[in-house]
């Protein structure tokens, strides 16, 4: 005869009939049922769930990786999509750290029990400070998009205005979520980009301008990969106005490209899933915002924001900062709103800035951009396609242009992929104006080799 | 009295420096992939950037070792007391149960981690498996008929719905006139704030004698003005609503929408649904009912599920199946767009996809109803203790129940603020209540299925020690904690004050003296 | 320029030359070479190592990732290969506890500051005490092979004789690593086994049982699978003729067969290796040492072994219980030899243990019982084909008899490693006189798709 | 003094039980992949092994949830002092360094972990490339021409050396004859142990007032009966034996094997090897030297080398490349067969080899300079303490330094396991010596490239405040530890006597009253 002992499950330790008879006892009821008296009858849910037999683990991890074998990671391809989430090296300490125990299903609770996560985040906070150069990092958000609808925002209360300009050589999805997050208070008005070298058309942003501005945003990189070069012209065409001007990085670009408080931005955002963090088809991402160390600023940040106190013995405790502003104090009148946002993402980034430091950081911009710069330059070669479209400088991703190759980026694409290759993001339909144009991501995980590679096989199909 | 003892502990206390003070100048701690020779000589060394965009000095972050960076990150995770740690049922609301250790092993593979969110749908069908399969797993458990799994977390799944709101009644063309959001005193701040957020009037229900919203006042603030209505059910009273169906009644027959907090759904799951409460939509927190990770808070995920009448207005796209593959589904007609980048937070998908695996119909039952006796046990013997009570109506809990120590803050002047830092002594967490307290001097205690009845006990024995101090010597409490990582904060105008405030190490350093620092 | 930042590597934070001559001239030297004056000019290694370049962590894990891609695993294939190393479910808290930092790194400490892994060790010890029924239990050793030699020296040590006897049915490398390890002092005798049952032949084994036999060893499930099933009278016959009963023993096996102290044994030994260790390509062995609680046994013990004993305030604190006995303490006279054994493999055989529990274990054997046996009821349908080769009761191994197809075991693999197989181990050079034999292997983790795949494929080729 | 101070630690201390007192009837940790209904419908239920051999009582394990196993495990690996949480180098002879986060993440692969040992050659190639290609490796740092990898350890590795020394002997027809092995009072246990293992009479040399063995006693015992000399150099006294050429010249003119045991090779990487100075074998230790992890005490591995002329003795088999794939080469004609089974520790090797790779010629170079320079700046510092010296030579140490406290347990009473338990409160191992003390009240650190100046001082500073306090106040370190995870044990009786012993909860319950103990 084989076993057939009653047993709980695993995972519910009192799911066991003859523990939970003592624990009715104990209330002095019946059954379990009667704790669901206070549900009416009618709102009883009587029909089987019919979910799925229920699975050990050992099946259990069959099953699922059966599943996920069906994917073609980035690690089983040669990649170069980027757009707004990015493959990048993943120092194996940054796993460590966000796999331990305590930190994975840590949450909610003060200095004196989860210190190390506070702790942690604190420094997370300071380590953004210093690459943005600025005194002001909330706790980590969603993501960029929300970062930068956020900082829109509070460019809104903090100037009580309420329109904001954005150049069209932005994500296209992240233009939706700001537009969104940003309705129905604040009215989004765009200015058109240089054809020929992507930057903000000054002439048009002038002209837009107005006494109801409250923030110019644009990006640095671009999403189209090119520098704007005049964030100082724009930065100072905001205050002119009495707009602020808030603008969104990349980190990774932060070892080689100015940290924009140095180009008069008031208020900084930014994307932190290339600090350390796998893709995870997007689940990588976390947003985060910097200013200036002004109250005015402070007070309408909506986030989480730990500072750092003596305790009574003299050792570093940590706490929220002006808890007061969010609506986890005022549901009505705090900004915006927080819940769970991107914690571990934080940290985690925190243990890639301290892993890199000074140097690192440098280096990985060099890396990228001399990377990037390279695959361009090989890519030019391919008779009839041109990287990079615009007239600028670029960081990590750049157009190429495959309008004179005949080929559209669906086909080239489609070949590529046969070929082990994940080529550019797609333009034509986000911007039809291109025509047929990619969007390539080259960072510092893109050997030569890997860039040679593209090259030829793109020179064999076009 | 608990035959338990609160145990002998002291936190791990490394008396660790901040980061910044681990840097020596010259060490590294990570190499990184740089340039190779050969593209260099072909392209250069020059960094050709425009020179006013260069930057011009090093970010001042710190330079260490590899071994002291891990050292220092690992010290501070002990001194971080996570759920796998302790007895994790004091984070009322919070809904900590186990998360398995197998699903974190499922996604630790480049098949999940390194997944970008643009390839092909094709070359991630495996992904999309999983978010259909999910998909209808969430349709059964709330009777629902579509969802979307784009909300990075419980108050974006809260935003996205007021967004639906207000899209619905903008397609209806009243979206002026219906501009008014009905919540409850106890629903969570992000339904309010998330509304406001989107352009709306909150109205807030006040709550009878029994911790409920009354019919009577929904009826007096119902109008054409209406917008939506906003409730989790029980909420954090623990207290379940029993004429939820007659608030959504009336509430959708004003022409509201009715939308159902489901965050914490361990009282529930399986036992009542979200449609038969007559609700439009919904949204589970998948790290929380769902058994994924909390990580430290987020990234997470709010299940975001609706009607057939709402599904055009789901954040786009959402995952179909046409028989042979999966793909995204982006006919939306009505689409509230998106709301968070990509595709949310798949990992945690997967991670929920297989606690459900895990369990089945059966398991899941287990699931509430063990909350559920879980629950009543605790409230059982926590009434016992001296100073503790339990507002509101006697029983009607079901998954967690919000205390209060007014009694015994009024007879020994321990507050439970005092009591949380307490408990830190005895290895727990203690979490009071949303701001502001309506229960005065709150504790909010969710003991879901995850605990064992000696974990229980061994809670409520701390509990009850405290507040036998409370009688016999308060300032033990009152000067808590006293076996932690640190002891209590010595001024906490350094939060408020912004001569004081630091949330960063340069903002410290320009404020304070390092002397009133230890290291 | 790009960035020519000298700095340490990260491994080595004082290999900064900065650093180096900080420290030099508080020593009170000019130079590194100094401290290494002691070494004679002319042992000094001047040549260069010639070691490959230096690769950063990203390129090294792309580099290893690219060699270990070459190896096809058992989890790529459907496995039938044991002998001594098995395919087991591994929970994934046995992964997380033995990969957890702490544990992974630490190593020598006292109870003081090792607590946790003194802790970890005795419950170790007292599970597998529970498991086979016997109050003295060892600290992990290298594994079954040594620990059957170790339990056959203290087996002569006990009796003070010099024989021991051994069933040839036996994997052959475990008996040579015996064999070495019992030279010089000691003496293997062989008992063949019935040629029908596999069963030590009883009358051969009386007559080779002397006054100068120390021990008679068997294992149970043999190596060949079959149950041993006369233990009793093996065990008496040791003990009329002055000798130890010592068994092998396959823990997987013990919740459905009578642990060997239930059947005379007075030494038990086996391998740890089912219990939560993954294979890693022999990596996952570990061996053990079990008898009673009397001071001949104990004294006899090479290795460690952990008690406990209070301390002041009445906490359970560990300790080394009788240390003199090993060479740790005494070169000469201790016993045999300890060093760095498989420590790790005990903490995580415990935490299988716990998890698993009585139900758990009566249910891993009734799995593979079952498994095993209907493995062995369809391969016997194929024509020609013969499982098991013994008349005996089998557990999780068995001996496939291919004799009747006409084809090697060699040219069976073959076809079946083509279709996705790993079959059982060829015997036919171990144990020439079975002809084409193969063992084959059967554990939970075989679904009945599987073991149904395996027949069907054998079946398409013989 | 130094300028830091010991740190203000305290150990996590959860008060945790034996696992046995989580014992709940009905939990359980884990389900298993039991038997399909459609092979119990075909072979039936019954288990039918002979009634005789059948388990006729389950075995008393404990039955535990999943959580609160988890829970157990966590709480015990936080009350552990691993290498990569405290500044190791305390543990002398034990070469405690960074073993790199990357290198697990290697061996986290089914392309290791299920890989079965005896799979084909063919299928395997990876594993045996990059075994082969360590080989390669391992001889360039030795000077040897062939390896094994069998030996699961340093003292598996001296065994098997033992071994080879036997059978080469016993080839020559001097196995009788030749029945001494020649080893020092510094060298490990297990050099002599296992040389006696095998059948040796074990002849240890005596050290001079420097710390070394002299050439006078070797030559008076080197004779026709000699079969091989062991030594390691530096020995454990961190002192290095500059005539080692000497040594083995004598005793392989006189037909003796010389073998070394470079366990802890950090002194000496790159800068001097085994051949040149006349050893015709060694090994190393991959879990010390070569940066793998020590696994709280193994798996572990000994890298066995050996000279051309010895390659036919080496156990079988060993991994070849014959220009096209990888194989097991078993053609060695007199090889010692079999040490362990199958082929040592695999995940070991992949460990290793990553780790010279990520430092070339270069790095391993810094290995060697650092970690000489980091112990000689600790000797320099300690002998500053009151009461603590170095015994013998002065200087001429390399990567460690063998010290005792004599004169300071003369003056106070503190000996060196006072110190020991001491060392706990700040957070620090702290290894005495093998036993018995050769030097007196002896303590050995071996501060390897891992660590910076500021963790050397750390260290420092522990001592100097505990030599302070032997001065001052002894009792405080005699009843150290005061902030570990428990307090000193009561009666170290319950270690050796049999009436008091017991190594599993069995035997403790059988032997002592439960009132002993706390729980
Ligand atoms: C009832 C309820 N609703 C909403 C939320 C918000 O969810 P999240 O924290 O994921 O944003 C919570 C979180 O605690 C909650 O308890
Ligand atoms: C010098 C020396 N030799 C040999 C050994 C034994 O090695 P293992 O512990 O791996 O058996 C050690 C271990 O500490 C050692 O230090």
């Amino acid at each position: 005869m084989t076993n057939k002992h009653l047993y709980s499950h695993p995972y519910i330790p009192n799911s066991h009939p003859n523990i939970k008879r003592q624990m009715l006892d104990e209330i002095g009821i019946d059954s379990i049922d009667e704790l669901f008296k206070v549900i009416p009858e009618e709102l009883h849910f009587n029909e089987t769930l019919n979910l799925p037999k229920a699975l050990d683990e050992f099946r259990l991890k069959r099953h699922v990786e059966a599943i996920l074998e069906k994917n073609e990671s980035a690690d089983d391809m040669i990649n170069f999509l980027g757009a707004g989430c990015w493959q990048h090296f993943v120092p194996a300490v940054c796993d460590e750290v966000n796999q331990r125990a305590e930190f994975l299903n840590d949450y909610a609770g003060k200095t004196y029990e989860d210190f190390g996560r506070w702790q942690s985040l604190f420094e997370y906070q300071s380590l953004v400070g210093e690459l943005v150069d600025m005194d002001i990092v909330n706790n980590p958000m969603y993501d960029w998009a929300q970062a930068a609808a956020t900082s829109i925002r509070m460019a809104g209360r903090i100037t009580g205005r309420t329109e904001f300009i954005i150049p069209k050589a932005i994500h296209p999805e992240k233009l939706v979520i700001i537009k969104n997050y940003c309705a129905p208070h604040m009215t989004l008005i765009q200015v058109d980009y240089e054809k020929d070298s992507g930057q903000i058309n000054l002439a048009e942003l002038k002209s837009k301008l107005s006494k109801n501005t409250a923030a110019i945003y644009f990006e640095n990189p671009s999403f189209l990969g090119f520098i704007e070069e005049q964030g100082q012209e724009i930065s100072d065409l905001a205050h002119e106005h009495g707009a602020l001007s808030v603008v969104g990085v990349d980190p990774s670009s932060l070892g080689v490209l100015a940290p924009p408080a140095h180009y008069g931005a008031d208020i900084v955002c930014g994307e932190l899933q290339p600090l350390g963090m796998h893709m995870n088809y997007g689940g990588g991402q976390a947003g985060f915002i910097a200013t200036r160390d002004e109250k005015k600023y402070v007070e309408q940040y909506p986030s989480r924001m730990f500072g750092i106190a003596p305790t009574i013995e003299g050792e570093y405790g940590f706490g929220d900062v002006m808890m007061s502003r969010t609506s986890m104090r005022d549901r009505i009148n705090g900004n915006e709103f927080i819940g769970t946002m991107t914690a571990l993402w934080g940290i985690t980034a925190g243990v890639y800035l301290s892993l890199l430091g000074p140097e690192g950081m440098t280096e990985l911009g060099e890396t990228i951009f001399q990377k990037s710069k390279y695959a361009m330059k090989q890519l030019s070669t391919i008779p009839g396609v041109k990287a990079p479209l615009f007239k600028s400088a670029h960081f990590k991703e750049f157009i190429v242009d495959f309008n004179d190759t005949g080929k559209t980026v669906e086909e080239i694409n489609k070949y590529l992929q046969e070929n082990g290759i994940f080529g550019g993001l797609d333009l034509s339909k986000i911007f039809p104006e291109l025509g047929e144009c990619a969007l390539y991501c080259v960072t510092e995980v893109h050997s030569k080799e890997a860039i040679d590679h593209l090259v030829h096989t793109i020179n064999e199909y076009v | 009295m608990s035959s338990k003892q609160p145990r002998n502990f002291h936190a791990a206390k490394w008396d660790e420096p901040l980061i910044f003070e681990l840097h020596k100048e010259g060490e590294r701690g990570v190499l990184l992939p740089t340039t190779e020779e050969e593209i260099i000589s072909h392209i250069g060394e020059e960094i050709d950037l425009p020179e006013q965009m260069k930057r011009k000095e090093k970010p001042k972050l710190p330079e260490i070792s590899q071994v002291r960076v891990l050292r220092h990150y690992l010290r501070l995770s002990q001194q971080t007391l996570g759920a796998d740690l302790n007895i994790d049922i004091g984070q009322g609301t919070c809904t900590m149960k186990y998360a398995p250790k197998v699903n974190e092993q499922l996604i630790r593979t480049s098949k999940v981690s390194s997944m970008h969110p643009l390839q092909s749908e094709h070359t991630a069908q495996g992904m999309l498996e999983i978010i259909y399969r999910f998909d209808q797993m969430m349709q059964t458990l709330s009777g629902m008929d579509y969802f979307s799994f784009q909300p990075g977390g419980g108050s974006q799944a809260l935003y996205a719905m007021a967004s639906i709101v207000k899209a619905v009644h903008e397609k209806n063309g009243e979206g002026k006139q219906r501009n008014e959001i009905i919540t409850t005193k106890f629903s969570h701040p992000s339904a309010a704030a998330s509304a406001v957020l989107k352009g709306f009037k909150v109205i807030i229900l006040e709550h009878d004698e029994d911790g409920l919203p009354t019919i009577e006042e929904l009826k007096s603030v119902v109008s054409e003005r209406t917008a939506g209505f906003i409730t989790s059910n029980p909420e954090d009273t623990g207290i379940y609503n029993y004429k939820i169906k007659e608030f959504t009644d009336i509430v959708r027959e004003a022409g509201g929408i009715c939308y159902y907090d489901q965050a914490n759904a361990n009282g529930t799951l399986s036992i009542t649904r979200a449609r038969e409460a007559g609700f439009d939509m919904c949204f589970f927190n998948l790290h929380k009912t769902f058994g994924a990770p909390h990580n430290s808070g987020g990234p997470a995920s709010g299940a975001l599920g609706v009607i057939e009448e709402l599904k055009d207005f789901l954040p786009a796209p959402i995952v179909d199946y046409d028989g042979e593959k999966y793909f995204f589904n982006h006919d939306l007609k009505h689409s509230i767009g998106k709301i968070r980048s990509f595709h949310g937070v798949p990992q945690t998908i997967v991670r929920a996809y297989a606690w459900v695996r895990s369990l089945g119909d059966e398991g899941i039952r287990q699931v509430a109803e063990t909350a559920v006796l879980n629950n009543n046990y605790v409230y059982h013997k926590v009434l016992q203790i001296k100073g503790a009570e339990a507002p509101y109506i006697e029983g009607s809990r079901l998954e967690q129940v919000r205390y209060n120590w007014e009694k015994m803050a009024k007879e020994t002047g321990v507050t439970t603020d005092d009591i949380q830092r307490r408990m830190t002594d005895f290895g727990f967490h203690y979490w009071t209540s949303h701001h502001p307290y309506t229960v005065p001097e709150p504790v909010t205690v969710e003991p879901t299925e995850a605990y064992s009845k000696e974990d229980l006990d061994e809670y409520i024995s701390a509990l009850e020690q405290i507040s036998k101090e409370a009688y016999e010597q308060p300032d033990k409490v009152k000067r808590a904690p006293h076996r932690s990582v640190i002891y209590q904060i010595a001024d906490e105008s350094y939060f408020d004050d912004p001569d004081k405030w630091a949330p960063t190490w340069r903002a410290f350093k320009k404020k304070h003296k390092k002397e009133v620092y230890k290291y």
